[in-house]
């Protein structure tokens, strides 16, 4: 209607903006494809199985990492406790699937549950908090669970830890680097295309909103509380599902994995890569995850050196690397074509 | 009361008085800025550690602790200036990242160049226990509580009496105008972070002969400290030193009468709780919301 | 697209003439009273400016009017609907949208997607549909896109939709707002300051802009402090001291109505 | 790791075994579970290694217990727990007495001088909650009554609230720490504050000079089981790990110029298993490296003598510690009671 009334419908510009969207998309998922595929055949050209050990590791991390992009690039949400999350999927996955017998597919799928309602009451009770208070908050809740976890033995194996079993789906156990690496770049193409998608569409949008402009956001309809509940709900579960999987696939936790520090960790990959940008993340979970395997050799220097990795990311590439260097390369084709 | 709880009471003020001296800087800091450093725990560590290297390589006590509190507001300075750099031109939560990346930096180079391993600071008179109601009681844990109570006092005359801790107060309550009227806020800042340094370093100093002192000791003060600033109420010095206390006697009763494993969680829990009924902290303020 | 056929409806259903009711408004902030006593009816399908001196209510008032404060007490109703206990987002799906004095641009969305989110009422929204992006949801974003950057251009936002807002200017940024004001097709438009830091040209034509969007039944609430502005195009003007309706009625009315001479018109001069 | 370097070297240099160069690779899990893991699956994977010496904590022994009984890579550990032993694993050994062998070394130590009623004090950590259950499992057997345990955290800095708990307890004779690093010196130092009289029993985990030297006049009179190392210069010459541990000691601290601590002697004996089993198989092929350190390995190491079999990874008896007191700020071998 009010198309008609206000201005005349440029049938002519609109033809051309629709096309240049498709081919957009189109570029997009080809790269993607093709990246997938590249991934897909790493195994088979690297034999040696510590290197798929590392990118297994790497992936997991990459979706942790996403899903706190997720929180922290939309709504600005700082959690403190992602690793209490991740802890908790990982513990609930191995307990359900270990001493009390369930079959591992239930398990995992009960642990997400329990993790996405875990997320679902801290978000209800703290998100009324903003900035320090939420990080504190989530600080909190990610260090009882993992007092509670090296508490609590007869359920949790304490301090020591759990072994798990092997996650097994219709009679076939997932075991070996190799099966797990396929099945993990499942879950990160999964998750990454998922995130990229949500980020761009209307319900993205909203969200990205939530960082600076709440008001705004409300004005225009968006239930502001309702979304940083729904998004955080969504990162936990997403954390959880990785917790879990980890559980399996190592074969052993320990409630180290609910620490702060691992919780800096996570916020470290989403921060380094770029706040808000998916490539970041990954770029970000590469990055973290691959540092101490490289300063293997000099466990000394580790802290520091993660440290100041951080610290000149925050100083010198505000926006992390990813968007930098995406705006730097636009900027370069800019002057290019002028 | 008994010499149990005599007990318990000294090992919670102990303990609490050295969150409470933390619990100050993060809140100084907060009232200059508006902004949170996440590093603040590793001045008791800097504190400590330099202190200890410093007596082990033959040098007294107190040059050592002078020369402890130089390095820590030294580095506290460099912080200043990346924090206010950092708080310009991104926001707080770039803030609350890159103070932790910080700490991290300090505790890095602190291991690589003085190890992991635990040192030590001699009491500063002796070891032997003072009876005090049935209880036994170190003589450091009095220099401690003696020294936060100093402390606390050169802070209230200084913000209420001093002209530099007016022109502090004023700064912090509301920035522009204090600008006007010639306060230099950054000059503020800079004395915000020398002060929770000092404080830091000193808490980390006195406390060092009773709990020892290692490279990551600061990351569960900070932790907990960062919680008391926000139980007394954000901004409030009265509700830091409150906040702080009531931690280190929550924890040692928790430890006394009810369970020792747990502990650690008192202060996440009591955070949690207060949250729900009084997210603005004990002595805290709402702020009121403007479109 | 039923939320769209609703108010096509209503608009022209002239049943409904006052689209804004306002009874006893007071609303205070622990402090003195911002607003006291203020009541009013606004007719469909016009503009009515808000006027008043600085501090005599009017952000505040239209703060209330988009929901984003509850009142201390009195009512509103909005299209016949009270206001009480409503949440703020909901007035969307009544038909309000609004600009702010202050800019209130997402920094972080791309010119086009701020002009997006003022259809978020309109776009399937939902967390899950965002991640599987069915066929729909692809079809009505490109739509809604198509829209955005007829609005764009409608307001004269004339860079490219895919860049950051940083690149705008202040005005840009302003005429932007009003693009995601009207992405929502409402039929009641608060507009705080919208000529603020404009120069001559670009006000009159936020004016003809204004003006012709009365035309499609939109009802318009105008904060200005460009008194040319507000006496060119206004259909009423309420003025506001010190947080009461000292008059309202036509621009000429209202001019002459010696109260506002005094309280108003009187300090400027 | 020191430990295991120089034992490398000088194998090498010595020709090596059986004419074959030693290689090693050594990297810190930093004691945290989950970078074991990784660091044992480089070991397995990357560096191709026969054998694992490590790790050296409880905890990440058993993250990589699941890796290496995968892989078939024989493990020697140096953890203390149990667990690691019990139930046998096919291919993980361990050159440490289990906490269950110095509780139970303390307890006949107790039991001789007429204490049977205690209370312990332990950390949360692995280390600490290992030596409690396994405390509270000989206690019946032994005829040991535990009135009270009590707990403290990695991170704490004041036990006396626990200690004094404990010290309420009616007929309490003696207090056991089932702790490490500086919880445990902390509780030391709080246990002479409260002026606790009752005799102080603490575990291996405490035997160092490092932690006489940081509990200062606390330590005193402590009374410890630990392997001979700590007080080498004062076995007798009838003693048939004398030799033994005397050349070690002197080795390693012409090398690095400090006193080996308890943990590389565990280390060195990891290491002379391995090199036996080499020796004797005459293979490194991994399984068969394996069944050499199971059967046949019959030796008189720095830790103790060691007979290892199907049933028992370890190897060790409690018979092989030796109770040590604190006199004067230094070890004091006590004297078969």
């Amino acid at each position: 209607m009010m198309n008609e009334l206000l201005i005349k419908p440029s049938g002519v510009a609109a033809a051309p903006i629709k096309s240049v969207i498709g081919q957009r998309v189109f570029a997009r998922y080809s790269l993607l494809f093709v990246l997938v595929l590249a991934l897909a055949l790493v195994p088979i050209l690297i034999s040696n199985s510590f290197y798929i050990a590392v990118a297994n590791l790497v992936m997991i991390n990459a979706v942790v990492a996403i899903s706190m992009t997720l929180l922290l690039g939309t709504t600005g949400q700082l959690s403190l406790g992602h690793a209490g999350f991740f802890a908790f999927g990982a513990y609930v996955s191995a307990y359900l699937g270990g001493p009390q017998g369930l079959p591992t597919l239930l398990a995992l799928a009960l642990a997400v549950l329990g993790t996405a309602v875990l997320g679902w009451c801290v978000a209800r009770l703290f998100l009324r908090l903003s900035g320090y208070y939420l990080a504190v908050a989530t600080l909190g809740i990610g260090m009882m669970l993992s007092i509670v976890l090296r508490n609590e033995q007869h359920l949790t194996g304490g301090p020591d830890g759990m072994s798990v079993v092997p996650f097994g789906v219709l009679g076939f156990s997932l075991q070996g680097e190799m099966v797990w690496y396929f099945v993990l770049l499942f879950v990160l193409v999964f998750a990454t295309v998922g995130s990229y998608n949500l980020l761009r569409s209307p319900a993205g949008r909203a969200l990205r909103t939530l960082h600076d402009a709440e008001i705004a956001a409300t004005s225009v309809g968006v239930d502001v509380r309702g979304y940083k509940v729904r998004v955080f709900v969504l990162s936990t579960a997403l954390t959880g599902l990785m917790g879990a999987l980890y559980a399996h696939y190592a074969g052993f936790i320990t409630p180290a994995s609910a620490s702060f520090t691992h919780s800096v960790q996570f916020v470290m990959m989403a921060v380094i890569g770029g706040i808000g940008s998916v490539a970041g993340a990954v770029l970000g979970a590469v990055i973290v995850t691959l540092l101490p395997n490289l300063l293997a050799g000099a466990a000394e220097y580790e802290v520091l050196v993660v440290g100041l990795i951080l610290l000149s990311t925050v100083l010198l590439l505000p926006r992390g690397m990813v968007p930098t260097l995406t705006a730097w390369y636009r900027g370069r084709k800019g002057r290019k074509a002028s | 009361m008994d010499a149990a709880f005599i007990q318990f009471l000294f090992a919670g003020l102990t303990e609490g008085a050295r969150y409470a001296l933390v619990a100050l800087g993060f809140m100084l800091v907060y009232n200059a800025s508006g902004a949170l450093n996440f590093s603040q725990g590793e001045s008791v560590m800097l504190g400590g550690m330099t202190t200890a290297v410093l007596m082990q390589a033959g040098i007294p006590l107190l040059p050592a602790m002078a020369a402890a509190i130089a390095v820590t507001l030294a580095v506290a300075l460099l912080l200043q200036k990346l924090f206010s750099r950092t708080l310009e031109r991104s926001g707080l939560l770039e803030v609350i990242i890159m103070t932790v990346a910080f700490g991290m930096v300090v505790r890095g180079v602190v291991h690589v160049f003085w190890g992991t391993q635990t040192r030590s600071v001699p009491a500063f008179s002796g070891n032997d226990p003072l009876m005090i109601g049935g209880a036994t009681i170190l003589p450091q844990v009095l220099w401690v509580i003696g020294i936060t109570v100093v402390i606390l006092l050169i802070l209230g005359w200084f913000f209420r009496y001093s002209r530099a801790g007016r022109g502090f107060v004023a700064a912090s309550l509301d920035p522009e105008t204090a600008q006007l009227m010639g306060i230099n806020v950054r000059g503020v800042l800079m004395l915000a972070f020398a002060f929770a340094a000092a404080l830091g370093a000193v808490g980390g100093i006195v406390t060092a002969p009773i709990t020892y002192t290692y490279y990551d000791v600061g990351v569960m003060v900070g932790l907990k400290a960062v919680i008391a600033a926000i139980i007394g109420g954000m901004g409030s010095p009265l509700g830091a030193v409150l906040g702080g206390l009531l931690i280190g006697l929550g924890e040692s009763m928790t430890a006394g009468y009810l369970s020792s494993a747990y502990k650690d969680a008192v202060p996440f829990l009591m955070i949690t709780l207060l949250f729900l009924v009084k997210p603005n902290g004990l002595l805290g303020k709402a702020p009121i919301e403007r479109v | 697209m039923s939320t769209h056929l609703d108010v096509a409806e209503l608009a022209t259903d002239r049943s409904v003439n006052d689209i804004v009711r306002v009874q006893g408004l007071h609303k205070h902030f622990g402090g003195p009273a911002v607003l006291e006593d203020v009541s009013f009816s606004l007719c469909a399908g016009q503009v009515h400016s808000v006027i008043g001196p600085n501090g005599a209510g009017k952000t505040t008032l239209l703060n209330v009017l988009s929901g984003l404060y509850q009142p201390s007490a009195g009512e509103v109703f909005i299209a016949g609907r009270s206001l009480a206990r409503l949440p703020p987002h909901h007035l969307a799906k009544l038909g309000v949208a609004r600009t702010f004095q202050n800019l209130k641009i997402a920094r972080n969305l791309t010119i086009e997607e701020n002009v997006l989110l003022g259809a978020h009422a309109r776009a399937r929204a939902g967390i899950w549909a965002g991640i599987f992006r069915p066929p729909e949801l692809v079809r009505r974003d490109s739509d809604l896109s198509v829209r955005a950057r007829e609005l764009l251009q409608m307001v004269g936002v004339e860079v490219d939709p895919q860049t950051m807002p940083d690149a705008l200017s202040y005005g840009a940024l302003k005429r932007l707002e009003i693009a995601r004001a009207l992405m929502a097709e409402p039929r009641l438009l608060l507009l705080d300051e919208p000529a603020a830091g404009l120069n001559q040209r670009e006000t009159v034509e936020i004016g003809q802009l204004i003006k012709r969007l009365t035309e499609h039944n939109i009802t318009v609430v105008l904060i200005e402090h460009d008194m040319k502005l507000v006496m060119g195009i206004s259909d009423q003007v309420i003025v506001l001291n010190y947080g009461r309706k000292i008059a309202q009625g036509t621009p000429d009315f209202v001019v002459r109505d010696p109260e506002v001479v005094k309280a108003y018109l009187g300090t400027n001069h | 790791m020191k430990t295991v370097e120089m034992s490398v070297e000088a194998i090498n240099a010595a020709g090596g075994i059986d004419g074959r160069k030693v290689e090693f690779r050594g990297y810190d899990d930093e004691s945290d579970a989950s970078r074991a893991n990784t660091l044992v699956k480089r070991l397995i994977e990357n560096d191709k290694v026969h054998v694992i010496i490590g790790c050296s904590l409880t905890g990440p022994t058993m993250s990589a217990i699941p890796l290496v009984e995968r892989a078939g890579i024989p493990m020697v550990s140096l953890g203390a727990g149990s667990a690691i032993v019990e139930p046998v694993k096919k291919f993980v050994f361990k050159t440490i007495h289990t906490d269950a062998m110095v509780v139970s070394r303390l307890y006949d130590h107790m039991l001789g001088r007429g204490i049977k009623s205690i209370g312990i004090i332990a950390g949360s950590d692995a280390f600490g909650r290992s030596c409690l259950s396994a405390a509270q499992k000989l206690a019946p057997e032994k005829g040991v009554k535990i009135l009270r345990d009590e707990s403290y955290n990695a991170k704490d800095t004041d036990m006396t609230v626990q200690l004094t708990k404990l010290r309420q307890e009616p007929g309490l004779q003696a207090v056991l720490n089932c702790g490490f690093g500086e919880p445990a010196i902390i509780a030391t130092k709080n246990y002479k504050q409260l002026g606790i009289t009752v005799p102080h029993y603490g575990t291996h985990g405490l035997a160092s000079n490092d932690f006489v030297r940081l509990a200062g006049g606390a330590a005193e009179d402590m009374i410890m089981a630990n392997v001979s190392l700590l007080v080498w210069d004062q076995l007798p010459t009838s003693d048939p790990q004398q030799p033994v541990v005397q050349a070690y000691v002197k080795a390693y601290r012409a090398k690095f110029n400090e006193a080996p601590s308890f943990f590389a002697g565990t280390a060195h004996d990891a290491f002379f298993a391995i090199r036996e089993a080499v020796r004797r198989s005459g293979s490194i092929e991994p399984a068969k490296i394996r069944d050499a350190i199971e059967k046949g390995n019959d030796f008189v190491g720095v830790t103790g003598h060691f007979r290892m079999n199907e049933t028992d990874h370890v190897g060790l008896t409690p018979d092989s510690l030796r109770i040590v007191q604190v006199k004067n700020g230094r070890w004091k071998l006590v004297e078969k009671e």
